[in-house]
């Protein structure tokens, strides 16, 4: 079994499921022949042809509209926007049809589909290339959005998104794509969709993030442990629906949160965790929820880039003033 | 100078507005009497079930109504070139297409009663559901389209949107699929003059609605929009076209929209008086009834028959509506997603219980 | 002077600002002759003429790319989005280039732009006509979100939108639009766009809600004040940015919180107050912050939406919670 | 059978590959060989800024770049046809059209090197930003030339996107708005075959992309996108029509993308060297140098002294470009908002704070 990156976990999970499960299709922009711009469907149009791996025309609102048609008519699409600040053309189809389509018609059409996107910031990549705007989709029912932040939860909740009958956004952190390598089996097995992972076990705080930063997160609870503070994580991964218990049951342990996100503060998912804590965790909490997140600004270009993303410095200390204010 | 390539949009009209024949060369459809008495049938029961909506609207029985008065032979001619296995993708007011496919009154009434079950409709449960978000279908029938090619399958779809809807991104985005893909796909624009207050000449330069579709490589074609001869020949000839692997096309039915745009909407406020005189006129349904009469396929006596009929049918679809109880609160969680995540469960059961406290 | 509706509010502070600046051009469609679905155009295309009250082809996308436009050209756009729910196709515009066009110049060009439409539930409307989505907009930063609950903040505040220079998006709870009259003077003096509107005063409970629900939440407070409870009620009006302080100082002096908002609760905007809350007030509150709103599901079409939408019994629940648990 | 309208694509071409006149008649443009030269030097300066560039990305010095090697001839004809107050809405690979209007070298490295003063360009301060979002910018301009015809001022509006651009639905909304209301714009689609690694043929169904405008009721042409005569001829008389009130117009002009998409990109995954070799046949520089060359207006001694200046103005534009600092973290909040937010202003000394401790 080899060792593969977070982006082949994607690959190999695409991989999988078409081989076993015909109504998969892969579309997108420059995801045949190119394999993608990121070569996430690398070798895929070889393996299954130009038919389940198709290259669109340059139009985001054609390829979401495709897509709700596809999975309509019996297909899972499997749709890519080449970056998630592409991604806006998709959304009258994505919120007017397809999160709503079973709703609206009791049952009758369902839309199993998955639009995946890199997404977030740190790879030095032109405008409109590093958006995290995980935000954007987490007011709407009937959505899922995914966010895996390891090798194995790539494979594992890709799967998983693919198979749910609804539709699920599924971002993917392209600055931690190919940032280590794990064994993942590639057995088929998909991780369920609405349980966060404790990615740390921990007495003092609990940190809580998704996507890219979980690497930023992890170092600070290893700088904090040097200090003695025991540090338990979470990656929220399925960040709708989201499951509020598992972090619930870490804060009444430790009665301390940091919650850490890289898109902007302001309505960001941060927001509902604090949010839930404030309503349902109060008599839990020995300090203030913190949120250390990117500023509520545009992402700068790349020379600045690396200031507006939540550094682990600010996770550590936003640690440490909650153990400070109890 | 070399020419890359040019360019030509028919007009197609085979019935004046009398019902006589224009030129010698009719369809093979024109002499097919009985399936067009059918036809007739279907846009004479149409019309009668607007005139009950819009009447169950004035008198606080329906919400919001979009009618299709006018639009009669337009829709009678896309639902009946269809085959039951391919999709229609309509917009909101294509009824007669979709009672020849199986869609029953009662259902168009609960969706405009406010109802989520109008969408869950009989008959052809793959076509899709009302399309209020203008034009979006054409690209869901784009979708459809390019999975009946994935799958090999025999099928077409098929798509409405308006004049105002041919503006829209989508309709352009669906036929430049249609050409890249070469799709199963008809895109037909049925052209009534009007988008609520925009008049035609202010949605585009184009001089036809037909020739968009040289945007995308398509086969263009305008109708006489209340013509159902012409309006039907187009079909059989675009949906023969697309199902033998020949590609998409785009269709302007031209016709008019003689009610104001929905019973939301007072027309008088921004069109003359003249102009619907005029379109009625041309409109569809006198228009095919003369061509039968003078046929010898109907008379008085079969329209006063027929009339009845359907008063009656229309009155039963009504009464199965007005009949039919709301649905209870936790149908608001329901058909949300098909795996329930636990936050859904637990707003269900705190509706429920709100309900059963305070009614 | 003349009593108005909210909708008049609208359309008074319309015809004054086009008046006395010759830059403000309103467009979308049906706002010409027919002076708007609504009516909240009425008569301006009369007075001012086809070119600067513009009826558009029917294509959202095509309105906020010429919106976009204009305004980097030195207008200033006043475009309708004729319901919220077709909002959607103008984000691809609103969100790469509206929000940052003066961020990625460092102001060369700006976009003095504002999007209205017509906001929120409970009119008995088609299908796609109830959506409140203000959530969509409210983690993206370089932007102002104004939802006015009255006609003097309608008028007062639309006033203060076209002249920021920044996109603006104004939604307007048509549920409200001709609720009820009060004098307007038609004097051309904006509101300011960042402060709360405190529309009670109170002691026991804060009450904070924006939109329609403003009705219901003035009710809840009668309500509540029948029974000895006082409640304060906040008119947030202007969502982003986000007026916290006075929130916070009501809150500080009740010490219970009750956040209403009919757009649905995950990652609403009630999400952010009750974050604010949790990390900068707990010391404050007495009791869990509650937030009453839509269930995370879609509107249901009008036979149930009022099943839907937050009654003011669910207000008054929520604020007797807040007095039980203290 | 009627026919409601005809239309036809106009194909023009001046120079051979080889730079020998095609046909007798060449435009006035063709004689005017001062002007002649200034564009090809243009254009020749320009791609040695882009093999700089391109150097700068290999060695770490510059981010992604997207080169516009083949383009010089497309670009240099828009920039040169249009008047300094008339508005550009490029895409992100203009530069001998943004260098004609102004804009710098060290301006484009900025931007590709990932800071913001990039977009803050000399020159034309009203011509729009860089549009990565692809084709956006057809609706700025259509939006632009709203805003000169509501003022009634004599300007045009300029827009540029790619074959892939082509397919997007901004480009037909923007058609669809040019000739709704007449407007002084010209949309130009630079074809140059490929849209990163998806082949034009994938794109669409149409024979050229040219016959998009008739979508609109715009007036289309192709020309050949390696020639400058024809390119420029195109623009002269499309800015002139747009300018005297006759509408819009898209003008399809047909080249090779000889370079990989952007420095990301690897096109020898998916495009064949047979192809580029070709291409490169067909490029527009040496075409154009020929064609100098053999009326005596430019010279092989000329060309060195001319590269030379070009190095030189290169290196000092990099110079310049490596020699800017970065902005200071407050340049994040510092043009966010017109009006500063007190949330922001809060981050912002937040920000400042945090740097000064950590740095
Ligand atoms: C995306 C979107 N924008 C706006 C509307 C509001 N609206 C409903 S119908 C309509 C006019 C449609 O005109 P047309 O396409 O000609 O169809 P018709 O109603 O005439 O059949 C408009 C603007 C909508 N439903 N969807
Ligand atoms: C809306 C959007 N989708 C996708 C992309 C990614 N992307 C950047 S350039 C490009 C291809 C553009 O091709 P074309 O329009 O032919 O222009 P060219 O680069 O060939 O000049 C794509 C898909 C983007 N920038 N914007
Ligand atoms: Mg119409
Ligand atoms: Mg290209």
């Amino acid at each position: 079994m080899a060792e593969i990156t977070l982006i082949e976990g994607v690959t190999q999970a695409l991989a999988w499921e078409m081989r076993n499960d015909p109504s998969v299709v892969v579309l997108g922009e420059d995801v045949g022949v190119n394999g993608g711009v990121f070569r996430a469907t690398v070798g895929l149009q070889e393996q299954f042809g130009p038919w389940r791996v198709i290259d669109t025309p340059l139009c985001e609102t054609s390829i979401a509209g495709l897509t709700v048609g596809m999975a309509c008519q019996g297909l899972k699409p499997v749709a890519e926007a080449q970056f998630e600040g592409f991604i806006y053309p998709m959304l009258e189809h994505l919120m007017c049809h397809a999160v709503r389509m079973r709703n609206r018609t009791r049952g009758r059409l369902t839309c199993p589909l998955v639009v995946r996107a890199p997404w977030g910031g740190g790879i030095r990549a032109p405008e409109h290339h590093s958006e995290a705007n995980e935000a954007l989709f987490a007011n709407v029912p009937g959505l899922r959005i995914v966010i895996p932040s390891s090798p194995a939860r790539a494979y594992g909740l890709l799967l998983a998104a693919i198979r749910d009958p609804d539709p699920v956004i599924f971002f993917e952190p392209k600055r931690i794509y190919r940032q280590y390598k794990e064994e993942v089996p590639d057995d088929g097995e998909a991780l369920p969709l609405d349980v966060c992972f404790v990615l740390r076990d921990g007495r003092d705080v609990t940190l809580v993030s998704w996507g890219a930063t979980i690497k930023e997160t992890l170092e600070a609870a290893d700088a904090l442990e040097a200090e003695g503070i025991s540090a338990e994580v979470i990656d929220v991964a399925t960040i709708k629906p989201l499951d509020f218990d598992t972090i619930h049951e870490s804060v009444a342990k430790t009665g301390r949160c940091v919650i850490v996100h890289e898109a902007p503060k302001n309505v960001g998912v941060g927001a509902e965790i604090a949010a839930r804590l404030a309503e349902q965790a109060m008599y839990d909490l020995l300090a203030p929820v913190e949120r250390v997140t990117g500023y509520d600004t545009h992402i700068p270009l790349f020379r600045l880039e690396m200031k507006y993303l939540p550094p682990v410095g600010r996770i550590v200390e936003a640690a440490k003033r909650t153990l400070a204010a109890s | 100078m070399t020419t890359a390539a040019t360019f030509e949009i028919e007009y197609r009209q085979y019935l004046d507005p009398d019902g006589h024949p224009i030129g010698k060369q009719l369809p093979a459809i024109a002499r097919d009497l009985d399936h067009l008495v059918e036809l007739y049938q279907l846009m004479s029961f149409t019309r009668v079930f607007d005139t009950k909506s819009i009447a169950l609207q004035r008198t606080g029985k329906l919400g919001t109504y979009a009618s299709c008065l006018g639009h009669e032979a337009a829709h009678a001619a896309i639902g009946s070139a269809m085959r039951p296995e391919d999709v229609l993708a309509p917009a909101y007011r294509e009824y007669a297409a979709q009672f020849y496919r199986g869609v029953k009154p009662r259902d168009v009434l609960m969706y405009w009663g406010g109802d989520e079950r109008g969408n869950d409709f009989s008959g052809p449960r793959h076509d899709f559901a009302w399309s209020v978000p203008i034009a979006t279908q054409c690209l869901h029938a784009a979708g459809s389209a390019l999975a009946f090619r994935i799958r090999g399958e025999q099928r077409v779809a098929v798509s409405v949107c308006g004049d105002g809807g041919s503006s829209k991104a989508d309709f352009y985005a669906a036929l430049n699929c249609g050409g890249a893909f070469e799709l199963p796909l008809v895109l037909v624009v049925v052209n009534n003059q009007w988008a609520i207050s925009v008049p035609r000449s202010r949605q585009t330069g184009a001089r036809t609605l037909a020739q968009k579709g040289i945007a995308g490589g398509l086969h263009c074609l305008q109708v006489d929009g209340n013509d159902l001869i012409a309006c039907r020949e187009a079909m059989d000839q675009a949906l023969e076209r697309a199902r033998s692997g020949g590609g998409a096309s785009v269709i302007e039915m031209v016709t008019y929209r003689l009610h104001d745009h929905t019973t939301a909407d007072d027309a008088r406020r921004y069109r003359d008086d003249a102009e619907v005189k005029a379109a009625w006129q041309r409109e569809p349904i006198g228009r095919l009834r003369a061509y039968l009469t003078r046929l010898g396929a109907w008379s008085d006596a079969r329209e006063e028959a027929w009339k009845a009929q359907c008063e009656e049918r229309v009155n039963e679809e009504v009464d199965a509506y007005l009949s039919t109880r709301a649905q209870p609160v936790e149908a608001m969680f329901d058909h949300l997603y098909g795996d329930v995540p636990l936050e859904i469960a637990q707003q269900r059961a705190l509706a429920v219980a709100r309900e059963v406290k305070h009614g």
